[in-house]
């Protein structure tokens, strides 16, 4: 409990930004026509993969010689960048097929 | 390297969360989706530039081992996308996630070991991190199951025993460890625990779900992978991760909600395990006579039609059966036969699943009905072909109270003339009940695998047409 | 230029919260009703009240015998009050002659 | 009184924040409308409630001074707000936006005085508190301005010569000065000047636009006063008034520029002028015909219909003619005529005019029908009354490429057998065009005010009724 009133104490400002970005995330998606419900989870899974973002950092941040660092954070970018330009290239192709008039 | 100047970094942070959210509001609209997906993508890459070119504080940088990881993520990445079948669309998107929860698993796993090794503990840097490790790993596991119950590989049979309360208990396991842990982080002991726990609930939970439900469940893993990575960014104080995370966390959560608004079915029943894979055998039908027709017949009856409709379902995807569709109706269009597509939004195993598969197929869009223009085009109708579709044609959703899919709106094919249906045998659809349009005097059966039948007709039909 | 680079550096995560808060603003009204436009407009006006707080911290803040602060924030408070409770109160009774069915 | 911890205070800020998003979310859908106002009020409630209660590092509270204000400020507000008539809305928001501006004008330039006197200029708040004071009196007088013309007391043809020319200048004079000023910030004199130029831009930017398209502009300024509410929130580092006030103005931008597509115009034709107000006189009446009719005779004709359609405008505001027009249906509704009112969505002079007014004098809900609905039921309608409408039924808009309102969907009540048009002569509407309506030969007049020719109507019915 001490420790959440301190985050919240601490991240004021962060807080804001989320509680903004839980209701932006609400608001966009909630007119979505039935038919693009994949596309879009889809989408949202490509944007999901930011996490590879920390990946990165991970790397960047560990001495050369750190071994085990290096390899759980190069397999982790790996992984990211394969949920990252997979899941926009397969939403590309789905998206593809939609336009065809 | 040069290293970028702080408020540079700060703008382009900006830049990078705004693409997210323009194209996510994109992606919510058929004439822009595509758009969206790009603009996403820019605002990935700008992210991951940044992530590449900022300054920091420690560390090696290790640029060789980035690139090479990033070239060869990239590659793979590219190359399933591209491999891939449209009807395997579901669970290329499970596998996809499941690596990006494998990610945020990866990386708080090494940050734990980090703090354990420095000694260095703040407890809220380190709650943040565990979470993110549990729920990467739920995502993990969880989608890794998603992706083997489409493609057939895990079967709905495979249920543990009073899977429900197993679950609670894991979960609640789970929350005590990790709460255990944030105050007294002595050893690194729990965490690999935790961990495995973690990994163990995403495939209970997972598994206890009916195979068809799974598009409702990756939407939820999808928002589990995205609140990973706000965690994950919040341990690296990073904004794009943290903002795009948590937009892709409420976005999923809602549209899981949307997602069984449209099956008319609750998140609760879902997750419980409600029907979807427990197939009730059809015991009363040995008292009841279906007609059954020859090709022949089948085929005459279309040759001098003026309307026919097609209705699509999850068989049509399982005898991959689009591209002949289409030929069937360029071989009516061509005797002056009227076709239309009746799509039904919840046909299929994934929203919009029919809309992908005819329009890879190269069906135009005008020809395709949703369901109020459908409902309105079958009372002029001469004849509807049920191509694989079950639970989105049954009557009974109109007409009886009793049913578990009462009230779920359907495609009213028993409006028009005659019905064929085209079904392997007579076992039941997606919900596991049985269908009384099976059974009344407007409809006769064609069995068979959907392709082959089709194929047949479309033979036929070119004999009696020259 | 200097000057918002400072403010853009100062206070990023207010501006990241700000960010949100525009589209959010944009989202939430882009498919309103013409029916509701002026209700809308009302009740915005309402919010767009808020100002008043800024006129009870200048109050509270100036000391009791700086007269010139104490008119201009009472001033303030009180035009700002007319324009909350006014503007929600007009909102609430326009509102009350749409719902009657 | 007690001091509120601040870990309390920044969940209730929180709190604050999520009820007004809530309530803008809820305000723009006609269902939740009601409890958004409600919701957004309580955010606001909590809002005042920690800005007295919050710790202050400075001053002497003077709760005394606050109550008092406070007491004044809601007494007055709470009472107008109930004496207003409903005709008089948008004038009263539009004076109530003027105050929150005068509001933000106020502090402003307290803060600003505070500034020089103790000699503590740090340039980005000194910045940030002129951009307050500035928008914050733009906000005020142009929404007296626009109040004025609303309530008929500013007219239309005040206008300055080569207004839009002046409008830049004095723009780019205040942003000059706002730039001098936040550099060399040595003497307040220059704070006064800019406030003063800022006052007036505020009068000749309303002044130059059409009173028709004063709620267009009130949105305007509604969002600016939003602004100038984020602004003071910057001034003060409270994140209630800042994103509040965002908020208000992201959604005021919106709101302004879908006010703008409803009319089918463009912002920069509605800022510079554009029609509203210039109203071109009728010159070409003379060698057109009109028909009028006798009270006697409209009557007749309309005990006699099946089906009636009311059609209100502006004028039936002007007029104040909404219970008798109640009456009337209320009459012809017992000797069985069908009466139904087509109310096109910009009819009089607000977004909802209409519908307003008619629910103010009891009409029944379901009486109403919107453009497409009416534009089906107008096919078989016997007699159309036009209760002071004049542009939103102007044929031109659909035949005439050269008119100003071509393309503006328009209610087509000559698709009726026959159109009875009240109004007090043959001045043009709000568009100022000529209307080939009364010239038809479907169409009869009835000149007067609205009001007095219902009634006469009424009372001639209730006699040939008995
Ligand atoms: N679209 C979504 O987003 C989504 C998501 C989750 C759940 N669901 C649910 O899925 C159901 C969809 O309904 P639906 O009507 O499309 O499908 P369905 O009710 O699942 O029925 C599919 C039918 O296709 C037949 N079939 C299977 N393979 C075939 C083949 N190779 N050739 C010919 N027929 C074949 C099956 O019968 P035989 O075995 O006798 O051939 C079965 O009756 C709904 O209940 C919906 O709620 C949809
Ligand atoms: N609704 C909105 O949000 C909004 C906002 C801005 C602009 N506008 C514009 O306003 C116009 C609205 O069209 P409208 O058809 O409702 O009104 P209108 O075109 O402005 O016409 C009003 C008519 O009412 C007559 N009238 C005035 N006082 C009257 C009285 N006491 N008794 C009888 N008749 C009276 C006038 O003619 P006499 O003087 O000859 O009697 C005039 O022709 C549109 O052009 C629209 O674009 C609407």
């Amino acid at each position: 409990m001490n420790l959440i009133i301190e985050m919240l104490t601490n991240n004021l400002t962060i807080l804001f930004a989320l509680v903004m970005a839980i209701f932006l995330g609400f608001e966009l998606i909630s007119k979505v026509p039935t038919v693009l419900h994949t596309p879009l989870m889809s989408g949202a899974n490509a944007i999901s993969g930011v996490v590879i973002i920390g990946a990165i950092i991970l790397v960047r941040q560990s001495e050369s010689y750190n071994y085990v660092m290096l390899f759980l954070g190069s397999l982790a970018i790996v992984l990211g960048t394969i949920n990252v330009v997979g899941g926009h290239a397969v939403t590309n192709r789905m998206l593809q097929m939609f336009r065809k008039k | 390297m040069s290293s970028l100047s702080p408020a540079l970094i700060n703008l382009f942070y900006l830049i990078s969360v705004s693409l997210f959210i323009v194209g996510l509001q994109r992606l919510s609209s058929p004439k822009t989706a595509s758009s969206g997906n790009l603009i996403a993508a820019m605002g990935m890459g700008i992210g991951i530039l940044i992530a590449l070119l900022m300054p920091i504080s420690s560390g090696d940088n290790n640029y060789g081992v980035i690139a090479i990881a990033l070239f060869f993520g990239a590659a793979i990445g590219y190359v399933i996308a591209g491999r891939v079948l449209m009807t395997q669309m579901p669970e290329m998107v499970s596998l996809f996630n499941g690596l990006g929860g494998a990610c945020a698993l990866f990386i708080s796993i090494a940050e734990l070991l980090n703090f354990h090794e420095h000694n260095s503990i703040d407890p809220a840097t380190y709650l943040t991190t565990l979470l993110a490790l549990l729920i990467g790993s739920v995502a993990f596991t969880g989608s890794l199951v998603a992706y083997g119950k489409l493609a057939g590989s895990v079967k709905d049979s495979w249920k543990l025993p009073k899977a429900n309360i197993f679950n609670m208990a894991l979960l609640l396991a789970l929350i005590s460890a990790v709460i255990y842990q944030t105050q007294y982080p002595t050893s690194i002991e729990l965490v690999y625990i935790i961990m495995l726990f973690a990994l163990t609930y995403g495939v209970t939970f997972v598994l206890n779900v009916g195979g068809a439900d799974m598009p409702v469940i990756i939407s939820i893993l999808n928002a589990l992978t995205g609140v990973s990575a706000a965690l994950a960014g919040v341990m690296y104080d990073n904004k794009i991760m943290l903002l795009a995370g948590i937009l892709v966390g409420s976005s999923g959560a809602i549209l899981t909600l949307l997602m069984c608004r449209a099956m008319n079915r609750s998140l609760i029943s879902v997750l419980a395990g409600g029907f979807g894979g427990t197939s009730v055998s059809a015991v009363q039908v040995g008292d009841k006579m279906v007609k059954e027709v020859s090709v022949m017949d089948a085929s005459i009856m279309l040759r001098y039609s003026q309307n026919v409709v097609i209705v699509p379902g999850y068989g049509m995807a399982v005898a991959q059966a689009q591209k002949i569709c289409k030929e069937l109706e360029d071989q009516l269009e061509q005797v002056a036969v009227n076709v239309r597509y009746a799509i039904h939004p919840v046909a299929g195993r994934m929203p919009g699943h029919m809309n992908v598969l005819l329009a890879e197929a190269n069906v135009d869009y005008s020809k395709l009905l949703d369901l109020e223009e459908a409902n309105k085009f079958l009372k002029d109708t001469d004849v509807t072909i049920v191509v694989g579709a079950n639970d989105v044609v049954n009557p009974s959703a109109l007409d009886d109270p009793g049913s578990p899919i009462y009230g779920m709106p359907i495609l009213e094919i028993l409006q028009g003339k005659n019905v064929i249906v085209l079904k392997r045998g007579m076992s039941s659809g997606y919900s596991g009940i049985e269908n009384p349009l099976f059974f009344n005097e407007k409809t006769k059966m064609l069995f068979g695998d959907a392709k082959n039948s089709l194929i047949s007709l479309l033979e036929e039909l070119k004999v009696i047409s020259d």
